[in-house]
C-alpha cells in the first residue's frame, strides 16, 4: 500500500485517538500516582506488637524514669515514666530524643586503636589486652599513681567501679568533671563537714531566691525542677531570680533582679550581713554555728556594707535590703546557688555565701527548706585488694583538686605527669575551659583510654576507644543527684540489645581487671557487671528489679546540723573575670542545647532558635545600648584573652548593658553534620582560673571586646 | 461508625508554666516520624508541627519580658465553627478534611499533590511542605514508628493532634465494649511530654474534661463578631487571632495581660475596650 | 469528579459546579463533533465537486 | 527553502536568518527546560520558596500570564458575541497570545506542584469549595477553547489548507466559533474570577481577604474585570513588538485605536472599582480584624505604599486616562506608554495579591518574610517567554495571522 501524506496523517491521528480512548492512559496515570505514594526511598516502618520497656535516662544528672515504646522489640519512642518519683511523667527534649543517640552517626561501633593518627578497628580481646599491657608496665615500673582517671561523676556503681579500680591499682588520681553535684558536695563539706551534700525542697518552699540558678534551664534534675516551677505558681510561692540576663527562668519569676556577673557572692554576703544586723536569723539553728559567727558577722558588716555592694552588683541598696528581708521573713525560704545548669565554672565562695543565707534562716532539714544530707551510701563496695605497689601508689598525694587543675598542670609541666588516662562518660576536650589547652595536654599524655559511646572531641584525642553501650542497652544504677531533695536510685535496663559491638563499662572494667590478674583480679571478683551490681546494692536490689527504682530517702533528713563559718569568715577573695576589656562575656545555658557529654541530638539542634544559630554561625546576645553602632545580626569578632571568634550579634533587651552572652554547648568539631560544625564553643574564649583553696575552675566569664568583622 | 456525640478535641496551653524547653516539639517529631536535615536554622523550611515561638513585650532593659508560645495546628473550626477551616476550604483535592466527629483537621499525604494553597491560607504557619525527601542517617530509620507513615517529598504535612493515638484509644474502647474514651486514654505526644504540665488536652464538648472546665467555651457566637464561636468565658484564656474567625481549638492561658494582648491584633486603644469582653455570658 | 468518587456529595455546590463543568464539556464536545462531522461530510461532497 | 509554507504574498526573512533567531531563543528555552527538569527530578528544594512562601514567583507568573492572556477572551467576546467586526483583524493574534499564555500557565503549574504525577487529583478528587479547583477546571477547559480557536488559523496554512478535510474543518469551525467563544467567555469569567477569589477567600490573611457577593469575594470580580481591561493592552503591546521586530505594519490603526479605546474605558471603570475596594478594605475590612492599613506597608525593607501608588495610580489611573482620551490614544508614543504601564499595572496587582499576601505577618509576634527567587525559578519563568517568542515567530512565518498584512505592505512594496 502506498503511504501518501493523507493516509499517513490519517493513520497518525487514528493512532493518537485510539491510544487516547484506550485504558492505557488511565492505567499509566493511576500507576504514576501510586508510584509517587510508594517511593522506594521513603521508608515504610514495619508494624508489629507494641510492648514497653522501662529504664532511666542518664543523659544528664536529672535521672528521669523513661518508658520506651517498642514495636516487635524495636524501640520507637521514649516518654517520661508516669510513676517514676523524680520526674513523675514528662521528660525533657534530650531524653525524648534518646533514640537518636542509639543510632547516632558518630556512635563508636567497635573498639578502636589509634595508629599514626588514624583509628583502626580492633576486637574487644585485642583492646583489653592492649590496655592491660600498658597498665602492667606501669605497675612493673612501680608508678601506679601515674594512671589517672576522669569520670563525669562519682555517684553510682559504675563511677564507683572506676574508683575501686583506681584504688586497687594504686592511684589516688580519680577526678570528676565539675557538676552541680560536685559543687554542692564541696559546699556542704566546707560548711557542714565531709560526707554531706545539699538538696533543695523546691516543691514545698514558699520563697525561692535563686542566684542565677536556671530552674527551667536545666539546673538540677530538669523535669523535677520544671514541675516544681509549675507547682510554685499554683501554690503562689514567690520566686526571685538574680542574674545578669533575662533567662527563661527570670522571665517566669515573680521578680528578676539583674546583677553584674560574678558579684553574686558579694550580694549574698551583704544579705547575710543584713540578716545578722536586723536580727532576722534563726537563733535556735544558730546554736549549731561553729567557727566564728561573730567573726563572720564583723567581717561582712565591715567588708560588705550594703551601699558598697550596691555599687558592685548594680542593684540598689533598697532592693538588696527589701529582698533580704522578704527572704528572711518568708516561712520556708530557700536560696539556690549554681548559675545556669549549675555545672559551669563558679566559685566555692559564691556557693558557700548563698548557702549561708539558708543556714541563717534556719530553714534547714525542714519541709520546704534546704536539706543537708549525707552523700548517697547505698553502695556496699568490698574493700579493694591492694598489693604493696598499690598501697604505695595510693598513698601518694593527689595530683590536683579538679580535672581542670589536672589538665592545666599537665599542660604546663615539661615532665610527664600522667602516663595513662582513663576517661569515662566525659568530654573534657570540649567542655573544660580552654579546650585547646586540654587537647594539647592530652597530646602530652602517652596513653589515653576512652570508655565512650560517641566519637566526640575527647575520643578523637584518645589512643584506645572502648565502645560503651548507651543507657538504652545496659544495666546501671542511677542515683538522683544535683540538688534533688530526696534520694531515688533508678535502674537503667537494656530496652534493646546493643546495636553495635559495645559493652557495659562495668563489664569492660571487670574484664580489664581480670586480664591484669593478681590483686586486680581479686578486687574484681565478679563474673559480670550485672552480678556485681546485684551484690553492691543488697538493700535495694529487690525494689530496683521489681519496680525499676528504689526510694532511699525522702523528706527532710534527721539529725542536727553543724555549720562552720571558718571558710567564709576568712573572706576569700572574689574571682574577677580575666582581661581588661569593657564587656563581660558569660556562657548561657540553653535548655535546648546539651552543654556537656553527650552532645545534643539532631532533634534538639533542630529546635534551637535562629537567633542562636543561623546556618553555621552563632550569635552573641548583647544589649542594643552596648552595641555602639553595630547592627543587629551583623558579624563581629569577639576577642578575649583566651582567643577570638567570629560571631553575629543578637540584640536582646533582656541582657544587662555591658554583658554579652554566648550559648554553651555549640561549636562541636567531631564528625556529625547534624550537630557539629555549628557555631563556636564558648569555652574556647575562656581560660580557666583555679580558685585558691577549692582547686576548682572559677572562670564564670571573661572580659571581652567586640569589633566589626 | 459515628460516635453518638461528636467530640471536639482541643487544647489549653498555660503560657505562664511553659518554659520554652522544646520537649513538646521533640516529642512531636519523634512520635510523628518527622525528619531532620543538616541545617535546620532556616525556620521557614524546618518541619516542626509543634513550633515554640518566643514572645516579648517589646520594652527595653530592665522592663523587658519574654514568654514562649507553643503552636501546634490550631484545628480551626472555621467561620461560625462550621468546619470550613481556612485550609480545608481551599484544598482543591480534598486532601485535608475536617472531622465533624472529632473537630480534628486531617491531612491525607497520599492525596496531597503539593499545591501549597493550604499553607498560604493558614495564618498560623502550622502547615509545612516537604521540600526534600526525608532522609535518615544510616540505621536511624529503625526508630520510625509504624503508626504514622513517613511522608514523601512534595506534600504538605501538619499536626494531627496525634490522630493515631485517638484511633488506638477508640480501638481500646471498642475492646472494652464502651463508647466512652477516658480523658487520659487519648492524649497527644506534646501533652504527655510537657515536663511543666503546661499543656492540657481533651474534649471541649465534655464538661468533665479539664479543657472544658478551664476554657468554659461559650456555645453562642460572639455578639461583637458572629464568626467567632466557642470563645472562652475564662478571662485569662484567649485564642490566637481569634478576631479572624478561624475558631481555633487551641486555647492559651496567661495571668499576664501583655501575653494575652499579643495573641491577637488590636487597633490603637482597642485592647482596653475589648480585653474584658469574654463571650456572651459576660453580657447576661 | 464523578458521583462514584467517595468525596462526592449530592449538594448544591456539586450541582452547580459540576453542572457547569459537564455542560461546558458537552458544548465543546458537541461543537467539535459537529465541526469534524460536517467537515468530513463536506470533504466527501466537496471532492465530488472538485471533479466538476 | 520553506517558501512553500509561507502564506501567499507575504514576505519573510530568509530561512537561515529565521533559524538563527530561533536558535538563540531556543538556547534560553533549553536553559528553562533544564531548570524545569531539575525541579521535577530533584524536587522543589531547587526553589527559594519556603513554608511562608508556598506561593511565589511561579504563582505570580501564572496569574500574570492569565491576566494578560485575558485579551484573547475579551477580544473574542467583543468580536464573536458583540459582533465588533473590525477586531477580526487582530483576533487571530489575540488567540495565539492567549494560547501561549494559557499553555504557559499550565506548564508552570505542572512544575509548581510538589507531586506533578498526581496533579490530576485536582480533577478526580475535586473539592468544589476551593477556588483553585474552579481555576483548574475553567483553566483547562478554556485552554481547550483556545486550542479550538487556534486550530482554524493553523489549518489556514498554505499547505494544510490544500487538504480538503482541513479546509472544510477550518471553515466549519469559523462558522461555529461564536458558540466556542461564548463558552470561552463564560469559562474565562469564572477562572479569571476564581484566580481573584484565590486571594480574596483567605480569611486568615487580612491583607487578602475581601467581603463579596454570595461565595465570591470582590477580588473575584476585580480580577475578571482587570483581565478584560489589561488583556487587550498586552495584545496591543505584543502586536507592537511584532511590528517592530518584523519592520512591518500588521494591523491598521483604526483597529488598534478601537481596541485601545475599549481597553481604556475598561481600565478606568476597573480602577474606580479597585480604588473603592481598596478604601473599603483599608477602612472597614482590615480594621475590623484589628489591622491598621499601615501594618501592611511598613516595617519591612520592600513593601511600602509605593507599591500601592504604582499599581493603582501610575499603572492604573494614568494608562486609563491616556487611553480614553482621543489625542493621547492616537499618539504613538503615549499609547505605547499607556499599554506598557497597563501591563505592568496588572502584573503588579497579581504580584501584590500573591506575594505581598504571604509576606505580611499575621500573628502579632511573627515577622515579615521576604523572598528572592532562585535561578531555577527565574529560568522556568522565562521558559514560557522563550516558548512564546518561538511560537509567535513560527506562526507569523507560516500562518496568515494578520489579515491586513498583505494590504498594508503591498502598497509599501510598490512604493519602494
Amino acid at each position: 500500500m502506498k503511504v501518501d501524506r493523507r493516509s499517513f496523517l490519517g493513520l497518525g491521528l487514528g493512532a493518537v485517538a485510539g491510544i487516547a480512548i484506550s485504558p492505557v492512559g488511565a492505567k499509566l496515570t493511576d500507576d504514576s500516582s501510586i508510584w509517587t505514594q510508594n517511593w522506594p526511598w521513603t521508608p515504610v516502618p514495619p508494624d508489629g506488637k507494641i510492648t514497653y520497656g522501662q529504664s532511666v535516662c542518664t543523659l544528664c544528672p536529672g535521672t528521669c524514669g523513661i518508658n520506651v515504646r517498642k514495636i516487635d522489640g524495636r524501640p520507637v519512642k521514649i516518654e517520661g515514666q508516669d510513676t517514676y518519683p523524680v520526674n513523675n511523667g514528662g521528660a525533657c527534649l534530650h531524653g525524648i530524643a534518646g533514640l537518636q543517640y542509639l543510632y547516632d552517626p558518630c556512635r563508636v561501633k567497635t573498639p578502636l586503636k589509634k595508629n599514626n593518627g588514624r583509628f583502626e578497628p580492633i576486637s574487644w580481646e585485642e583492646a583489653i589486652t592492649l590496655v592491660a599491657g600498658r597498665l602492667g608496665k606501669i605497675r612493673e615500673n612501680q608508678r601506679p599513681d601515674s594512671l589517672a582517671c576522669i569520670t563525669d561523676t562519682n555517684l553510682g556503681s559504675v563511677p564507683g567501679l572506676f574508683s575501686h579500680f583506681m584504688t586497687a591499682f594504686g592511684s589516688p588520681n580519680h577526678f570528676t568533671m565539675q557538676t552541680l553535684e560536685s559543687w554542692l558536695t564541696q559546699t556542704a563539706q566546707t560548711l557542714h563537714g565531709s560526707g554531706h551534700t545539699l538538696g533543695f525542697d523546691l516543691d514545698n518552699a514558699d520563697f525561692i531566691l535563686s542566684f542565677g540558678a536556671g530552674i527551667i534551664e536545666g539546673w538540677g534534675s530538669p523535669v523535677a525542677c520544671f514541675k516544681a516551677n509549675s507547682g510554685r505558681m499554683q501554690r503562689g510561692a514567690k520566686f526571685y531570680q538574680i542574674e545578669p540576663r533575662l533567662s527563661n527562668t527570670a522571665a517566669t519569676a515573680d521578680k528578676w533582679i539583674p546583677i553584674h556577673p560574678g558579684t553574686e557572692a558579694d550580694l549574698a554576703m551583704a544579705m547575710c550581713g543584713i540578716l545578722l544586723q536586723e536580727n532576722l536569723f534563726d537563733p535556735e539553728f544558730a546554736a549549731g554555728f561553729r567557727g566564728g559567727l561573730n567573726r563572720f558577722n564583723a567581717m561582712v558588716q565591715q567588708k560588705y556594707p550594703v551601699d558598697q555592694v550596691a555599687a558592685i552588683t548594680g542593684i540598689s541598696a533598697a532592693d538588696i535590703k527589701k529582698t533580704a528581708i522578704a527572704f528572711a521573713k518568708a516561712k520556708m525560704p530557700v536560696a539556690v546557688p549554681g548559675k545556669g545548669r549549675g555545672d559551669g565554672a563558679q566559685s566555692l565562695k559564691e556557693f558557700a555565701a548563698i548557702h549561708t543565707l539558708n543556714c541563717l534562716t534556719g530553714n534547714i532539714n525542714k519541709k520546704g527548706g534546704t536539706f543537708v544530707k549525707p552523700v548517697p551510701g547505698y553502695l556496699a563496695f568490698p574493700d579493694p585488694v591492694q598489693d604493696a605497689v598499690a598501697r604505695d601508689g595510693a598513698a601518694q598525694e593527689k595530683l590536683a583538686g579538679s580535672a581542670q587543675e589536672l589538665v592545666t598542670k599537665i599542660h604546663q609541666s615539661d615532665a610527664p605527669v600522667v602516663d595513662t588516662l582513663f576517661v569515662y562518660s566525659a568530654n573534657p576536650c570540649y567542655s573544660l575551659n580552654d579546650p585547646m589547652q586540654t587537647r594539647a595536654a592530652f597530646e602530652k599524655i602517652p596513653f589515653v583510654v576512652n570508655f565512650t559511646s560517641f566519637m566526640d572531641e575527647t575520643a578523637l584525642a584518645s589512643d584506645v576507644i572502648l565502645p560503651i553501650s548507651t543507657f538504652l542497652e545496659r544495666f546501671e544504677d542511677v542515683p538522683s543527684k544535683a540538688g534533688f531533695a530526696g534520694l531515688v536510685v533508678g535502674l537503667a535496663q537494656p530496652v534493646v540489645d546493643p546495636v553495635f559491638d559495645t559493652r557495659s563499662p562495668g563489664d569492660a572494667l571487670i574484664h580489664l581487671a581480670k586480664t591484669l590478674g593478681g590483686t586486680m583480679g581479686d578486687s574484681f571478683d565478679w563474673p559480670d557487671y550485672k552480678t556485681c551490681l546485684k551484690s553492691l546494692v543488697p538493700g535495694i536490689w529487690n525494689d530496683l528489679s521489681k519496680s525499676g527504682y528504689a526510694v532511699v530517702s525522702q523528706g527532710p533528713p534527721a539529725g542536727r546540723v553543724r555549720t562552720d563559718f571558718a571558710f567564709l569568715a576568712e573572706n576569700p577573695s572574689t574571682i574577677q573575670p580575666q582581661g581588661d576589656a569593657d564587656l563581660t562575656l558569660v556562657p548561657i545555658d540553653d535548655m535546648r542545647v546539651a552543654s556537656t557529654a553527650p552532645a545534643s541530638s539532631p532533634f534538639a539542634i533542630k529546635t534551637v532558635s535562629d537567633r542562636v544559630i543561623k546556618n553555621r554561625d552563632m550569635f552573641v546576645e548583647i544589649n542594643p545600648k552596648t552595641a555602639n553602632g553595630l547592627k543587629d545580626g551583623g558579624f563581629v569578632t569577639v576577642t578575649t584573652p583566651a582567643g577570638s571568634a567570629k560571631v553575629r550579634l543578637n540584640f536582646n533587651e533582656g541582657i544587662m548593658p555591658g554583658v554579652i552572652g554566648m550559648v554553651k554547648g555549640l561549636g562541636h568539631t567531631f564528625d556529625n553534620r547534624y550537630v557539629a560544625g555549628k557555631g563556636v564553643n564558648v569555652h574556647e574564649l575562656i581560660s580557666p582560673v583555679i580558685e585558691p583553696g577549692s582547686g576548682l575552675d572559677a572562670a564564670f566569664g571573661v572580659k571581652a571586646s567586640i569589633s566589626k568583622a | 461508625m459515628q460516635d453518638k456525640k461528636a467530640h471536639k478535641f482541643g487544647m489549653v496551653i498555660d503560657l505562664d508554666k511553659c518554659t520554652g524547653c522544646g520537649s513538646c516539639t521533640v516529642s512531636c517529631m519523634a512520635e510523628n516520624n518527622i525528619p531532620f536535615k543538616e541545617d535546620e536554622s532556616d525556620k521557614k523550611d524546618s518541619i516542626t508541627w509543634m513550633r515554640v515561638y518566643k514572645l516579648t513585650n517589646g520594652k527595653s532593659f530592665p522592663d523587658t519580658q519574654t514568654a514562649y508560645l507553643p503552636r501546634p495546628c490550631q484545628h480551626c473550626g472555621g467561620k461560625g465553627d462550621h468546619g470550613h477551616s481556612p485550609c480545608v476550604s481551599v484544598c482543591p483535592a480534598t486532601a485535608t478534611d475536617y472531622g465533624y466527629d472529632t473537630g480534628i483537621v486531617s491531612q491525607i499525604y497520599t492525596r496531597c499533590f503539593g499545591c501549597r494553597y493550604c499553607m498560604v491560607s493558614c495564618p498560623y504557619h502550622a502547615r509545612y511542605f516537604n521540600w526534600w525527601d526525608p532522609v535518615w542517617p544510616e540505621g536511624m530509620e529503625k526508630y520510625l514508628s509504624p503508626n504514622v507513615s513517613p511522608r514523601m517529598r512534595g506534600v504538605v504535612e501538619k499536626c494531627s493532634f496525634c490522630y493515631h493515638r485517638y484511633q488506638l484509644a477508640r480501638e481500646q474502647a471498642y475492646y472494652n465494649e464502651t463508647d466512652e474514651i477516658p480523658e487520659d486514654a487519648y492524649q497527644t505526644a506534646c501533652t504527655t511530654a510537657c515536663p511543666a504540665g503546661a499543656i492540657i488536652f481533651g474534649d471541649l464538648n465534655n464538661p468533665s474534661h479539664r479543657v472544658h472546665q478551664i476554657v468554659k467555651p461559650d456555645p453562642h457566637p460572639d455578639p461583637l463578631n458572629h464568626d467567632v464561636v466557642g470563645k472562652s468565658r475564662n478571662p485569662k484564656v484567649f485564642r490566637l487571632l481569634e478576631r479572624l474567625g478561624t475558631n481555633p481549638k487551641v486555647y492559651y492561658m496567661s495571668e499576664k495581660e501583655w501575653i494575652r494582648k499579643v495573641g491577637d491584633s488590636y487597633l490603637d486603644g482597642e485592647w482596653d475596650k475589648m480585653k474584658n469582653h469574654h463571650g456572651s455570658a459576660s453580657h447576661d | 469528579m464523578f458521583p462514584f468518587n467517595f468525596e462526592w456529595v449530592w449538594d448544591i455546590g456539586h450541582y452547580l459546579f459540576f453542572g457547569g463543568f459537564w455542560y461546558a464539556i458537552g458544548i465543546l464536545g458537541a461543537g467539535m463533533t459537529y465541526c469534524i462531522a460536517k467537515a468530513a461530510y463536506d470533504t466527501v461532497k466537496g471532492s465530488q465537486d472538485n471533479h466538476h | 527553502m520553506d517558501a512553500a509554507l509561507i502564506p501567499e504574498g507575504a514576505k519573510r526573512c530568509s530561512f537561515p536568518k529565521f533559524m538563527l533567531g530561533i536558535a538563540i531563543v531556543g538556547a534560553v528555552l533549553l536553559w528553562g527546560v533544564y531548570a524545569m527538569l531539575l525541579c521535577w527530578f530533584k524536587g522543589l528544594n531547587q526553589t527559594n520558596m519556603n513554608d511562608y512562601y508556598g506561593f511565589a514567583l511561579w504563582i505570580w507568573a501564572d496569574l500574570a500570564v492569565i491576566a494578560v492572556g485575558g485579551g484573547a477572551f475579551f477580544t473574542g467576546l467583543l468580536k464573536y458575541i458583540l459582533k465588533i467586526d473590525e477586531l477580526k483583524n487582530i483576533i487571530n493574534f489575540a488567540v495565539i497570545i492567549g494560547f501561549i499564555c494559557y499553555s504557559s500557565a499550565l506548564l508552570i503549574l505542572a512544575i509548581d506542584i510538589g507531586q506533578p504525577l498526581r496533579g490530576w487529583f485536582i480533577f478526580w478528587h475535586a473539592n468544589v469549595h476551593s477556588m483553585l479547583t474552579e481555576v483548574a477546571f475553567c483553566l483547562s477547559l478554556y485552554f481547550a477553547v483556545l486550542t479550538i480557536e487556534f486550530i482554524p488559523n493553523i489549518l489556514e496554512n498554505r499547505q494544510l489548507n490544500k487538504v480538503p478535510f482541513f479546509h472544510h474543518l477550518a471553515h466549519n469551525m469559523h462558522g461555529t466559533m461564536a458558540i466556542f467563544a461564548a463558552t470561552g467567555a463564560f469559562l474565562s469569567f469564572f477562572h479569571q474570577g476564581s484566580l481573584g477569589g484565590v486571594a480574596g477567600v483567605l480569611y486568615g490573611r487580612p491583607f487578602a481577604v475581601r467581603e463579596g457577593l454570595l461565595i465570591w469575594p470582590w477580588t473575584f470580580f476585580l480580577f475578571t474585570w482587570s483581565a478584560a481591561a489589561f488583556g487587550p493592552c498586552f495584545t496591543l503591546l505584543v502586536t507592537r513588538i511584532t511590528e517592530a521586530v518584523t519592520g512591518k505594519k500588521l494591523v491598521k490603526d483604526n483597529v488598534v485605536h478601537l481596541l485601545a479605546k475599549i481597553s481604556g474605558w475598561m481600565i478606568c471603570t476597573y480602577i474606580i472599582a479597585k480604588i473603592i475596594d481598596t478604601i473599603y478594605w483599608a477602612t472597614v475590612t482590615a480594621p475590623g480584624l484589628g489591622f491598621e492599613m499601615s501594618h501592611f506597608y511598613t516595617n519591612n525593607s520592600f513593601y511600602g505604599y509605593w507599591i500601592l501608588v504604582t499599581e493603582v495610580i501610575i499603572c492604573g489611573v494614568i494608562p486609563g486616562i491616556l487611553l480614553i482620551n482621543k489625542t493621547t490614544r492616537e499618539n504613538h508614543s503615549l499609547r505605547l506608554l499607556a499599554i506598557i504601564l497597563g501591563v505592568i499595572g496588572v502584573c503588579l496587582n497579581r504580584w501584590v495579591m500573591v506575594l505581598q499576601v504571604v509576606a505580611v505577618p499575621v500573628m502579632p509576634f511573627d515577622t515579615w518574610a521576604l523572598y528572592i527567587p532562585s535561578w531555577q525559578e527565574v529560568a522556568t519563568t522565562i521558559l514560557p517567554v522563550a516558548y512564546g517568542i518561538i511560537l509567535i515567530a513560527v506562526t507569523y512565518r507560516y500562518l496568515p495571522v494578520f489579515p491586513q498584512e498583505r494590504e498594508l505592505n503591498q502598497s509599501k512594496a510598490q512604493e519602494s
